[in-house]
């Protein structure tokens, strides 16, 4: 077997594991395998994710061992910084045109790239069909499966985190575990409580369908099947947030979720319509069938060298893009070229992230996910912070060599203005879900920025180290709230670090991580790098990349996209250690709530205490280390590309060089904003040296305006909710004015008629029906006497009758 | 000649078993007649060349279904030798109803000239002048489509439809009615019955 | 013509006889004569065999219970026993009760005899010894003994006796319903050979003891052993004897009959025995062959003396029927020792037993010996390439038609003969 | 040459099935109506042997002889058993005494 079909087979698997394992959950209590207080279900979901991380894990060494671990080497960014006479044929390995036939590498060194000189070029992916589910004419829709480095690594970041949180939440659920379950937050009239059978099996079963549609999404190998499995994860996230459906604040919330993501799927169709029209494919990669190519979508617009097309046409809405096959060659029906206006390309692009925006929480898209905190908190540590809604900016990264540059500018303002607005809000929050909620949208924020400024492994990177650092935060905040009885008001905690001292010194690891702290001097000399968490390496690429991109391009109003972040980074640090002091540092604010606190069993904290250690080493070597090269590996053309585009706007692209020229001064101007932040929060919570709620007092509006989550929702109330209740109490009222009046004159006509009808019926029709039933009656009575019921008078009668019949036949019949 | 002697000897004995049978009020009399009638077509059959249906019909009539109506004779007889009688009325008319039938059938088969339906010439020597007795083998390939006893199709590549189809279908059938038969016949408990007609 | 009386050898001779009376005498004649000295020769064999039968029974029950049985009459062994007994009957007074329906209690030992004595009609003795050779040979010889059954259940009705009634309903119902699994058993080897003519059969067992159909696969060995056990069962000998059960019957069906007529039974009873035991040595036990190929000589011997004293007649091969009938009805005459034997060793069954043992044992075992003796072919065609393991056995197609020349070389319908196979 | 043709077995077919439909019309005994049943098919048997044997029907009539046959075995067996039961209703089996469905 090749090495791509032994990675398909081993995620293939770990993708349908947790399928079967949901449908067993599901079906076990109905087929009473199980009983209600059974952990099998739990156990179940548990044995089906872990086996799916080993697989996952296995397929991430094999692949490594099959390229001898070619991505790691430094040949390929850590020699652009020195080299640059490298810069060509680094960038002729990352063109596509290397994985065109995955399954047979020799061929594709025997292509026109053999130049390379070191060594075998290593396939970038390795893609395949499943099968076909259907073909409208020239459409086919097809399960495909694509896998690169990202996808390896998503994999085994999936499996790892669900596998923790799965046996998290087989602790943090075992109140479900009873026949009645009282919910405390659903008030009965006359003062009782809601009780309801506990939903143990459900809510591991639901885990495993979303554990299923999170890794389809990534193993995609088309935009229709991302889309498929997009919308799966979303019916998840929408049953997992309405988990407890009972409180109306969660099936609100649910509600919400789903809608709003809709928003943007709507976006996200509009741009698989436009990509249908006008490429005919949603696939990613090439194919050959019968011989023929079938060139798949990042083909057909960047061709074999990565670069658009673009006509010479300096108008906007008249230049067109040619669409390549994977040689470079253009693409011709007969002697017209085939070409996408580059109008559409961008409306395909802005569709697409609409997409992301929905599922990451974006401006302006992002009031769901603060109130998607009413799931679970395992939910929330990994449908809500660690895998659905970093599933926009997979996409985003995914679908990346599909955007012109424009897009690209697009995205990083979205993702600009994003992370500023939920860390202000996450200042502010009192609830220490909420607070981790927005700065998930913050750091979703700092992720999509990163791929709009063209650092996509930066994105990337810290898409996954986040992935990392927010589940583990989660889970010790989950731990918090099973400790005190769901109580989840920061302002009623404090001092919990000397009952809680695991989750409160794992949860110290998440936010140091997520703060981007470092000891900068002792690192460099250990390591060449400053010694520090994760989350200060991938901060840091993405400053750097957001700072290589506002020097490039002499527009000003650029300069935003590198100063929010940093400013950002301040917030970032401060309000992460404000939750911290608050919660676990000072006195306790509630006696009874610190009387009944209790550190958690070690199935709740031996997961905190695994991912505390991912969360803190998993960037180790930052840019130079083992998961930034896995990850650039599978980078895709722009980012070397120097996309100079000034069809709408002028922007100019950073190259690795360009970033890492810059990385010094950013990683200083973060690392001293996350310093600011953190010894602010010292100050203001621990110290106390200024009572944060004075400053509260003092600048009263702001202070509202934030806690109103800058009014997005009373925006939303007057510009969406209430214009459509107008219209619709006008419907409503055309309705009954008009439709109803109509309706009703016709049933009375009606109603008059049939009475006709009815007289006519009785009279004539029936009266002939009972006339024939009668005289049928009557007749049949008077042949009753011939009926004796004697065998034998019927015997002879039917020996007469043939008699009979014969002589009647002989005298009839002509001679 | 001697077929003509067997012949009329038997044909003498399916009349008089036959004849027997409606005139005897004995029912183990009228059982007795039955044997030798039906006895006696079996050799009627075999004088017609037919000796497998000749078999079978010793098998199954004489050996099992006249032993079925004698048993039954047994289980129904409410005293010893049994006889319920005809009334004279009855059997008068019966007589000249059955006079009337033979004497229709009679004329009706004397009417007709059988002759027409054997054209003279070549073909129609195949079935007169088949060889004696052996029907079984012709028997077996006609139940499975192919007819020796026609010389146009008699191998000819195609089978003609045969009739192994309907043979599963009659022993199916034979298994269903014998399966109703010992349901019908089976012991009933009177006594509920008799409670029920009592309660109601 | 020769279809009813189809008895080759005798009517040849009585032919060739006739030779020099030609134009005198008619062919009916010529066949009314075979046909009377095969009723002769027939009844003579009927009637002397229950004789010594008898004479059997009473020195092997003698010996069994230790004593010695007749041994006065007619010299050392007693062997004119029989003979005397017949003697007295004879001269008995032919009773019947007042009670009883006289006609058909007078007819009903005839219909018992005639039944049985049917049977050897189509019994071969020897190779083409045989009064009629039928086609359906064995077919009609299981309906001619089940009509066996009328004259003993008229016997059972018209005695006027309880204990005839009861006898006579066991003993039809026992019949009945033990002809299901001997016709099924009897039909295992008949699959084997592919024919119901007995002479066939006869012929393909030619040749060493392995040629015997008993030995020809494993259903056939087991059908001989079930067969045999219907068949005792089906001539309601020990201890199948339910209808004459003395300890609860007084005497049966032939309570109340006396005299010749009681003896007609007990002759229909014996050529029964005879009768099933000669079937099952046609069908299992090579017939009329020795089983040590000693037919390879006697059959070169056939041809000697053509035309012996009157044409068409050949002596040689009269003696190698003699000799083929004697190994016949030796063969036969083992099998009734061995009922005999059975009768005096066993206990009675009681009649549930004996219908349980039927319809709950025998049918099943016959039905799946029939099935597996239909599915050996197909096994030994999937591994021999041969429908029949037995060399000898004729190719189906060869005797489909009587009408030879309607009969074509390559027969649609036999689709694995080995002739097939060749041409492929 | 036969001097005994078709004429004659189909005579001898005619006296079976008037008998047998006589029997049937005039006895009381319900044995005796199937007696006369059995006696009607041996009559229709009779005659498709004939049919068989002296025209072209050939082995159809041999065929359907058989069929009739083993069908009439079965309907013995079913007779049998409604006359068991119409014995176990009425204690007699005079079937001029099952007239209940008169009308």
């Amino acid at each position: 077997m090749d090495t791509g079909t032994v990675l398909r087979n081993l995620l293939t698997l770990a993708w349908l594991l947790p399928l079967a394992g949901f449908v067993a959950e599901i079906y076990a209590l109905q087929l009473r395998w199980s009983h209600r207080l059974s952990k099998a279900p739990a156990q179940l979901a548990v044995a089906c994710i872990g086996a799916g991380f080993l697989c996952s894990l296995s397929a991430l060494l094999y692949w490594g061992n099959a390229t001898e671990w070619a991505a790691l080497k430094p040949a390929e960014h850590g020699h652009h910084a020195e080299e640059h006479a490298g810069a060509e044929h680094a960038e002729a390995e990352m063109s596509p045109v290397d994985a065109l036939h995955p399954a047979e590498p020799e061929a594709a060194a025997d292509a026109e790239h053999t130049a390379v000189a070191h060594a075998a070029p290593v396939p970038k992916f390795y893609a395949g069909t499943f099968y076909k589910l259907a073909q409208f004419g020239p459409l086919e829709i097809t399960l495909d499966w694509y896998i690169d480095s990202l996808t390896l690594v998503m994999f085994t970041m999936v499996t790892f985190i669900a596998t923790c949180i799965h046996l998290f939440a087989m602790g943090y659920m075992k109140d479900e575990l009873t026949e009645e379950y009282e919910d405390h937050q659903v008030h009965l009239p006359g003062g009782h409580h809601f009780t309801r059978p506990g939903r143990f099996h459900r809510f591991f079963a639901f885990l495993s369908l979303f554990c299923f549609s999170m890794l389809g999404l990534v193993l995609a190998g088309n935009i229709f099947q991302v889309f498929i499995f997009w919308e799966l994860v979303g019916i998840c996230s929408y049953l997992l947030i309405g988990f407890y459906v009972e409180r109306h604040s969660a099936s609100t919330a649910a509600n919400k979720a789903f809608i709003m993501n809709r928003v943007g799927d709507f976006g996200f169709l509009i741009g698989l319509m436009i990509l249908i029209t006008s490429l005919g494919t949603f696939r990613f990669f090439d194919v050959e069938n019968d011989g023929v190519e079938q060139t798949g979508l990042f083909s057909l617009i960047r061709g074999d060298d990565g670069k658009l097309d673009v006509s010479d046409d300096p108008s906007v809405t008249k230049s067109v893009v040619y669409l390549r096959d994977s040689h470079g060659h253009r693409l011709a029906d007969g002697t017209t070229p085939r070409t996408i206006s580059y109008l559409l390309l961008i409306a395909a692009g802005l569709g697409v992230f609409a997409g992301s925006i929905g599922k990451s929480a974006q401006f302006p898209l992002q009031t769901w996910l603060p109130d998607a905190m009413e799931g679970p908190t395992p939910v929330s540590a990994l449908v809500h912070s660690a895998t659905m809604v970093a599933a926009g900016v997979y996409l985003a990264g995914r679908f990346y060599p599909m955007f012109p540059p424009e897009v690209l500018l697009g995205i990083a303002y979205i993702g600009c203005i994003t992370l500023f607005i939920a860390a202000t809000i996450a200042v502010v929050a009192t609830d220490i879900k909420k607070v981790l909620a927005y700065s998930t949208i913050s750091q979703l924020g700092y992720m999509m920025l990163a791929i709009g400024v063209g650092g996509w492994a930066a994105g990337l990177f810290h898409l996954v180290t986040h992935a990392f650092f927010k589940s583990l935060m989660f889970l010790c905040s989950g731990s918090v709230i099973a400790g005190c009885h769901h109580e989840q008001d920061m302002r009623k905690m404090g001092g919990l670090r000397h009952k809680m001292p695991l989750t409160a010194y794992t949860m110290l690891v998440g936010v140091i991580a997520i703060a981007g702290l470092a000891i900068p001097g002792v690192g460099n000399a250990l390591f060449g790098q400053a010694l520090a968490f994760s989350g200060y390496h991938s901060k840091d690429a993405i400053v750097a990349s957001a700072l290589a991109f506002s020097e490039l391009n002499p527009n000003p109003l650029h300069n935003i996209l590198f100063i929010t972040p940093l400013v950002t980074a301040g917030i970032t640090a401060f309000y992460m250690f404000r939750l911290w002091f608050m919660t676990f540092a000072g006195q306790p604010q509630d006696e009874h709530v610190y009387e009944h606190a209790h550190e958690n069993p070690a199935i709740m904290t031996v997961p905190l205490l695994v991912l505390s250690l991912l969360a803190a080493g998993c960037a180790i070597g930052g840019e130079d280390g083992w998961l930034y090269r896995l990850l650039a590996f599978s980078e895709t053309v722009p980012a070397v590309e120097r996309a100079t585009s000034a069809r709408v706007a002028t922007i100019v692209l950073p190259s690795h060089h360009d970033v890492h020229d810059v990385h010094g001064t950013a990683g200083g101007m973060a690392l001293l904003a996350a310093f600011a932040g953190t010894a602010v929060a010292y100050l203001l919570y621990c110290r106390k040296v200024v009572n944060p709620d004075d400053i509260r007092r003092q600048a009263g509006g702001v202070y509202d305006f934030l806690v109103d989550k800058w009014r997005f929702d009373t925006l939303y109330d007057v510009a969406f909710v209430r214009p459509c209740h107008i219209v619709a109490s006008w419907c409503q009222g055309f309705d009954q004015k008009v439709l109803d009046v109509v309706l009703h004159t016709s049933a009375a006509i009606t109603v008059v008629v049939s009475k006709w009808e009815r007289t006519f019926d009785e009279g004539m029709v029936d009266g002939l029906v009972n006339l024939v039933g009668t005289s049928t009656t009557n007749f049949g009575r008077s042949l009753r006497v011939i009926q004796t019921g004697r065998l034998r008078q019927y015997v002879m009668w039917i020996a007469v009758g043939v008699v009979v019949l014969f002589v009647a036949l002989f005298t009839a019949l002509p001679k | 000649m001697t077929t003509d002697m067997l012949f009329w000897l038997f044909a003498a004995l399916v009349c008089g078993g036959a004849l027997g049978v409606v005139v005897t009020q004995n029912v183990v009399r009228m059982a007795f007649w039955l044997i030798l009638s039906l006895g006696s077509v079996s050799a009627l059959f075999f004088l017609l060349h037919a000796d497998f249906l000749g078999a079978a019909q010793l098998l199954i009539y004489v050996g099992g279904t006249v032993v079925l109506l004698v048993f039954g004779v047994m289980l129904t007889a409410s005293g010893p030798y049994m006889q319920i009688k005809t009334s004279a009325a009855d059997g008068l008319l019966g007589a000249c109803v059955g006079g009337l039938l033979l004497l229709v059938l009679v004329s009706t088969i004397s009417a007709m000239d059988w002759s027409q339906l054997h054209p003279a010439g070549a073909e129609s020597i195949a079935f007169t002048e088949r060889p004696e007795g052996n029907t079984i083998r012709p028997l077996g390939l006609a139940f499975l489509g192919l007819r020796p006893d026609r010389p146009g199709d008699g191998f000819s590549v195609k089978p003609a439809p045969g009739y192994l189809l309907p043979f599963e279908i009659v022993s199916v059938h034979l298994l269903v009615v014998l399966v109703g038969a010992a349901y019908l016949a089976r012991a009933k408990r009177r006594t509920h019955a008799s409670d029920d007609s009592l309660s109601a | 013509m020769n279809g009813l009386f189809a008895a080759t050898s005798l009517s040849e001779f009585l032919s060739g006889l006739t030779l020099p009376f030609a134009g005198k005498l008619s062919p009916l004649w010529v066949l009314l004569t075979a046909a009377l000295i095969h009723a002769v020769i027939l009844i003579n064999i009927f009637a002397i065999l229950p004789l010594f039968y008898i004479w059997l029974e009473r020195k092997v029950a003698g010996r069994i219970q230790d004593r010695l049985g007749p041994t006065r009459v007619g010299g050392k062994f007693g062997w004119l026993q029989t003979l005397a007994d017949g003697i007295k009957l004879i001269q008995k007074e032919d009773l019947a009760p007042g009670a009883a329906d006289r006609w058909i209690f007078r007819i009903a030992p005839y219909l018992a005899v005639i039944a049985s004595f049917a049977a050897f009609i189509v019994l071969p003795f020897a190779d083409g010894w045989v009064a009629v050779s039928l086609d359906v040979g064995v077919f009609i010889i299981l309906a001619l003994m089940s009509l066996e059954v009328l004259g003993i259940i008229f016997a059972g009705y018209s005695s006027g006796s309880k204990w005839a009634l009861f006898g006579a309903m066991r003993e039809a119902a026992q019949m009945v319903s033990y002809e299901i699994p001997m016709a099924l058993c009897a039909l295992v080897p008949l699959v084997t050979a592919g024919t119901l003519n007995f002479g066939e059969i006869g012929r393909m067992q030619a040749g060493l003891a392995s040629n015997w159909l008993i030995f020809h696969d494993p259903f056939t060995f087991i059908a001989f052993f079930a067969y045999f056990t219907v068949a005792t069962a089906s001539v309601k000998r020990a201890p199948f004897d339910l209808a004459e059960a003395e300890s609860e019957l007084v005497a049966g069906f032939h309570t109340e009959y006396s005299g010749l007529r009681w003896s007609f039974f007990f002759m229909a009873e014996y050529a029964s025995m005879f009768a099933v035991s000669g079937i099952a040595v046609l069908l299992f036990l090579g017939g009329w062959y020795t089983g040590v190929d000693a037919e390879a000589g006697l059959t070169s011997f056939r041809g000697w003396m053509p035309n012996f004293m009157v044409p068409g007649f050949t002596l040689g091969n009269y003696v190698v029927n003699l000799f083929g009938a004697k190994v016949f009805v030796l063969k036969a005459c083992v099998l009734v020792f061995v009922q005999i034997w059975v009768r005096w060793t066993l206990p009675r069954l009681r009649i549930d037993q004996v219908m349980t043992t039927c319809l709950k044992y025998l049918v099943p075992i016959s039905c799946v010996l029939f099935l597996g003796a239909i599915l050996w072919p197909l096994l030994l065609a999937s591994t021999l390439k041969r429908t029949t393991i037995l060399e000898q056995a004729p190719p189906l197609g060869r005797v489909i038609v009587g009408d030879a020349a309607r009969a074509r070389p390559a027969l649609p319908v036999v689709a694995s003969s080995p002739q097939r196979e060749a041409a492929e | 040459m036969e001097s005994v043709g078709l004429n004659a077995y189909l005579f001898v077919g005619a006296v079976l099935f008037v008998c047998g439909i006589v029997c049937m019309a005039i006895k009381r005994n319900g044995i005796g109506v199937l007696m006369g049943v059995e006696l009607v098919l041996n009559g229709a048997n009779l005659n498709f042997v004939a049919f068989a044997h002296y025209t072209p029907l050939g082995l159809d009539g041999q065929v359907i002889a058989l069929f009739v046959i083993v069908l009439a075995a079965a309907e013995a067996a079913v007779a049998l058993a409604i006359a068991l039961n119409f014995y176990n209703n009425h204690l007699t089996i005079d079937v001029d005494r099952g007239n209940e469905l008169q009308g």
